[in-house]
């Protein structure tokens, strides 16, 4: 029943957006507004996303535009959210929902981990649910309680789920638009720190790269730093830096955090032979852990140094004003890196 | 238009005496507790009792052959036909219906072969059959949550101008967790044509009711929501059909969802691994017995001349039938296929789990007896 | 004895006209329309005004420094200070206050001093009072958990036979989650003396009440738990003091909890960094600035000759000192040491966490200038 | 308020019991019992527990032996249960609640990651909350769908939560008692597959140890096993069968999952050179993803091999008659162990 919008399809289509610079926030509004464009199928339903356009404003418009049977405000109630869109996407619609912060999908646990991601092996492949689960995700922001959580452990440890995370507005707009064509559901994690973050779109005659993918942003021989989201710019200021220090060092934007692109990050590891992962989230049991864990047991003999991780500690997210000593900061990473056993 | 409906219903509590058109002796009740209802036509009537009577035969095989450790569980609807059979038998093939564990002979009413129905609870995989194909969801176990499903789904439909309706049943114990609130609060923002079915059985395993709420009637709720609220004798098939066909023209109509609330007992266990002596006496039990729905139904179409020797005789055949048939599908050893694990967890095909089968299957290959060995 | 009331509770829907005492224009309520009630004493009717113009000056204070960056966010209740002050002025110290991110007048009220209360807005720690110290738990975020906590915390008292009471805030979007109707259920079957005071200011964040629910009232909700509801003129304190005391009251005695719904209206935005202009019109603001709670209670005292020229100039003196006092301690930079970020995770030390924080501590001693380097 | 047990009370209060085999169920009940008895503030309340014992018998007897004020069957609703717990934990009281399985706790996922693990740390230290959140975990009973979870990856995830798991009677018990004594909230995880599991009740003169410590169950020298619950009888088997292969298997059951024991399970892998982590979970994600990551990470240079992770697939968990496809068996793991290269 439902339209699936082809990987070609999309690449082309993207040659037409804007070319002047846009914000995350644009790009992802642009991305729902071309699938409500052009799949009747997408529906926006989530708490404030009518006609405030959410709370960071990324369905701008899109009530107006749409009207309230394509984009509209549903009662307060998250695990009401995603269990509606389930029955949703069973019917053959394609909702796209709205979670106002991490911390606030918890309530809809259950729905995602034990209907969101079991329904298509529950029915032998019978029953697809092309739900996408947006997320605004991680710090930076001074948020107060419950605002900067990092959620992706949760998701990327339930089978069944699909888990991307854009860090860029070039990235957010196809990934997005990808996410919305998926047969499969997706947890869309968009980094809140970055949403206003302005980009050139960068040459947009070529296809994009598949969400599945990840990104080598910058080459480098020394070291590779594996970020993903809201720490890809980390990486990249701390690779800038590292330059000083003459330590090269190539960053890896993972984007797809499950699947894992085993075969890019194995190649940089295998030419670098050192690595680090670095996140917002707690260290432990964290989503590095799956990292460390799986690139040193794929390229444990091409490893010259263990697998560092760079990540917040094991507390809860500090308040406001503590949480600049929580967040990795490049002098942090370089630090750390200084720690391993140069000549080895 | 806006999805929301902002006009207010009426406001109006349910009879606290249950809505019922056959009495347990098995007597219409009087016209003027009929609440301006006439009770359904005779062949109606029949094909409730017919269906009720196979049902339970076929309930009753499924329990027999669970006990025999065919099944790994089985929760029995026994003491709940009217309600389960009088649903379904409301429900056009369009209507969609989206039902728990405990509701397997309304599925297999519906038409789901036994073999498909019952793998999740022989243990072969989690669902058996094509939802789309008998327009019938899995079986749900998280309590409630399939209670979202049917708004969505309804909400969906009704989105799509797509005249059909959507049943649901839910637990009295499920009423009690958050996912049944907010069902019923989407349903009725959004106008959902979607019809609530809960199935008081009195018990959530050992809870009884008077723990679980203390509410009057759960029906009471729906006021809550501004939909209507009926509280129904489950025990009546005539009244549970009558009420939610009622209901189900009403949302197929556009005229939102409507909460029932349907009287009822479980006769056996919660499951066959339950053990009821711990918190219900057997007198309860029989008490209920003498409720029974089929019994009152026969002897309501007795007395109006409706059953003869010959219904009889094919409804008896048809129970054999479907007794035999399901332990035929259970006897015959399920196809099993361990690779299967791996084919649907998502649409796309990912290297890492097709690793992951490699291994499985390599281990297979090497082992042939590595299932015994695990055992 | 059980902890579970069997028993069952009178079925009545609230009078769906709000209850009110003192009406917007600052008369008393015909006696016949106050449903048997009294206004409070005239001296509780001046300290419920006293209250609301000190807050209200407290609360624009902290609007007004939230809008130069001193604080991370703040949610106003401006125009709620009936329900907020009508509340806790009911209260009894020894009762437990479970507040939400918008109740900061309420917990000010209640005696957590400026900076601590703050702290949370302020970003210097989540929670900055104790509060065992002023029975007054964290302001909650996570919508409708802290109605949870408030049922469990009085269930406890209950079974420790401590003759208090609790109430808690919840907002009428907040109604829509789960936790509220697990909330209600619990506290209806254990009797818990929990008085829930729902504020409807008629928004969540954007979305009207309108879209949140189809009920008449929010106070219908309260019949399908078995509990008394209350449906009453938020705006009008004496209305609120009235039924929250009688609620209270019922609850210390062992009559367990009470739903009160309160109408009322948020006149500022939802937090600083709203922008009603996007779902709102103004004329509906003013409608409802018109219905002032503290106007109309200063009206309803000056035609009873209850404010003199020196009680208003006492009250002018404490809302100063309070704004005061506000300011200075926010202007006060707060005391953050990063090493407490691991002091009370646990009550026991973790080796792994000591390295942790011997690592950050290690960093600042470093790079002095670290922080700055990282802003 | 509440009254704390000490460790070394406990200790000597076990010597008490019976000195005849116990089922871990048994010894479960007893630690209750013994709770109930000493401390006036413990209270146990969830879905079935009271009059039916629980589906799984745990609390049997203990409504009638203490009256429905101290253990009491709640509605069925796991996050109002986690809540109210909150709740009467703030007051004083010690609630151990029970989750009837680990999808069933999912509902509860925002009560227990926003307020369990976040209230004491959230108030300064000032509000501590002393609750046992005890889950049957884990498969091997071919439980229907939803019934045979492994959840641990989320709970060790989430700072401020305890998470213990015992594999024996003996662990049950005294486990099970320093938990319900912790101030802290704890994530009690107890192998469904192990309830029928008899024992000789150890040395019971001799103190318990505690809780949050790994323990070696068996001496080797060649290769470290990291298993935890119902794992650890699968490495314990296959430390047997690796006796034929002349390979000498370390069998450490880490009994707490959060926190970690790094000095246990380090002073072994120094000793052995090489390890595996084994368990029912997904692996992705997983909690061995954590264990394969530190240890690393901590005795990189000790290491002959990387380490390796024997789990459940990343697949929903299969239905009854397909789960022994799943779950980590002896042979699987010797499988595994014969992967890496032992002549390096
Ligand atoms: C969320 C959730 N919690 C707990 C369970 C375990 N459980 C299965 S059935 C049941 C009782 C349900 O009672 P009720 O809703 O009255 O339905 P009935 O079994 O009587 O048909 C419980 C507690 C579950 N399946 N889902
Ligand atoms: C579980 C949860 N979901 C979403 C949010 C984000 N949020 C914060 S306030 C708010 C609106 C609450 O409205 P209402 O309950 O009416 O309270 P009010 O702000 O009007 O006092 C929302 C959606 C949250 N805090 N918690
Ligand atoms: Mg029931
Ligand atoms: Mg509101």
């Amino acid at each position: 029943m439902a339209k699936t919008t082809s990987q070609d399809s999309q690449a082309t289509k993207s040659t037409t957006q804007a070319v002047k610079p846009v914000t995350m926030a644009a790009a992802l509004n642009s991305a729902m507004r071309d699938a409500l464009t052009e799949d009747p199928t997408v529906v926006i339903f989530g708490e404030d996303v009518g006609p405030l356009g959410g709370v960071f404003r990324i369905t701008d418009g899109l009530t107006r535009d749409f009207g309230e049977e394509r984009v509209w405000d549903s009662p307060l109630a998250e695990s009401g959210i995603i269990g509606t869109a389930i029955g949703m996407a069973m019917y053959g619609l394609r909702p796209i929902v709205e979670m106002q912060f991490d911390a606030f999908s918890y309530p809809a646990f259950e729905q995602i981990v034990s209907h969101v991601a079991k329904m298509r092996n529950r029915t032998r492949g019978r029953v697809s649910l092309p739900i996408v689960i947006r997320i605004p995700t991680s710090g930076g922001i001074g948020g107060v309680e419950h605002h900067s959580d990092s959620s992706e452990a949760y998701w990327t440890h339930t089978p069944g789920l699909t888990v991307v995370t854009p860090s860029n507005p070039t990235d957010a707009y196809s990934m997005l638009r990808e996410a919305i064509a998926s047969d499969d559901p997706v947890i869309f994690l968009e980094p809140k720190s970055h949403y206003w973050m302005k980009e050139g779109v960068a040459d947009q005659s070529r296809p994009a790269l598949p969400m599945n993918k990840a990104a080598v942003v910058r080459e480098g021989t020394d070291v590779t730093l594996l970020s993903y989201g809201p720490t890809v710019a980390v990486a990249l200021k701390t690779a800038k830096l590292a330059e000083e220090e003459d330590l090269s060092v190539e960053v890896i934007d993972l984007r797809s955090l499950s699947p894992f692109d085993d075969e890019t990050v194995g190649a940089s590891v295998r030419k670098t032979s050192r690595a680090a992962v670095i996140h917002e989230a707690a260290q432990f049991g964290g989503y590095g852990a799956e990292v460390a864990a799986r690139v040193t047991e794929r390229e444990f003999y091409h490893l010259a140094a263990p697998i560092l991780r760079i990540t917040g500690a094991d507390i809860p997210f500090p308040a406001p004003l503590l949480e600049k000593y929580y967040l990795p900061t490049p002098e942090r990473i370089l630090n750390a890196l200084s720690t391993w056993e140069w000549e080895v | 238009m806006s999805l929301t409906d902002e006009s207010r219903a009426p406001v109006e509590l349910p009879d606290p005496e249950p809505f019922s058109l056959i009495s347990a002796s098995g007597k219409a009740v009087p016209a003027k507790a009929r609440r301006g209802y006439n009770l359904p036509d005779l062949d109606i009537l029949q094909k409730l009792y017919r269906r009720m009577v196979v049902a339970r035969r076929w309930d009753t095989q499924v329990t027999a052959l669970t006990r025999q450790g065919r099944l790994s569980t089985y929760p029995s609807a026994r003491g709940q036909e009217a309600s389960e059979i009088g649903t379904v038998t409301a429900m056009r093939e369009t209507d969609w219906l989206f039902p728990t564990y405990r509701d397997s002979i309304a599925v297999w009413t519906r038409g789901v072969p036994t073999a498909e129905l019952l793998s999740g609870f022989r243990g072969d995989w989690h669902c058996g059959w094509d939802p789309k194909m008998h327009r019938t969801a899995p079986q749900t176990t998280p309590l409630a949550t399939q209670a979202l499903h049917a708004v969505g789904f309804g909400t969906a439909a009704k989105l799509s101008k797509d005249p059909i309706a959507v049943a649901t049943f839910i637990g009295d114990g499920a009423t009690s967790e958050g996912d049944t609130h907010e069902a019923f609060n989407f349903a009725g923002v959004w106008q959902s044509p979607t019809v609530f079915v809960i199935q008081n059985n009195q018990f959530a395993i050992s809870v009884p009711i008077a723990k679980q709420t203390r509410a009057r009637l759960l029906a009471d709720r729906a006021v809550g929501y501004g939909i209507p609220g009926y509280f129904v004798d489950g025990n009546d098939a005539a009244a549970v059909y009558t009420i939610v066909s009622e209901a189900l023209d009403r949302a197929r109509t556009g005229g939102g969802p409507t909460i029932i609330e349907c009287l009822t007992y479980r006769i056996e266990p919660h499951t066959n691994s339950d053990d009821p002596s711990r918190y219900r006496g057997s007198a309860d039990v029989e008490a209920w017995k003498a409720k029974d729905p089929i019994e009152r139904l026969e002897r309501y179409l007795d007395s109006k001349g409706a059953i003869d020797e010959a219904l009889k005789e094919s409804i008896a055949i048809e129970s054999e039938e479907a007794a035999t048939a399901m332990r035929e599908a259970m006897n015959a050893e399920p196809a099993l296929d361990p690779m299967e694990l791996f084919e649907h967890v998502y649409s796309s095909r990912r290297p890492a789990l097709l690793e992951q089968r490699d291994a499985l299957a390599a281990e297979l290959a090497d082992s042939p007896n590595a299932e015994e060995a695990s055992e």
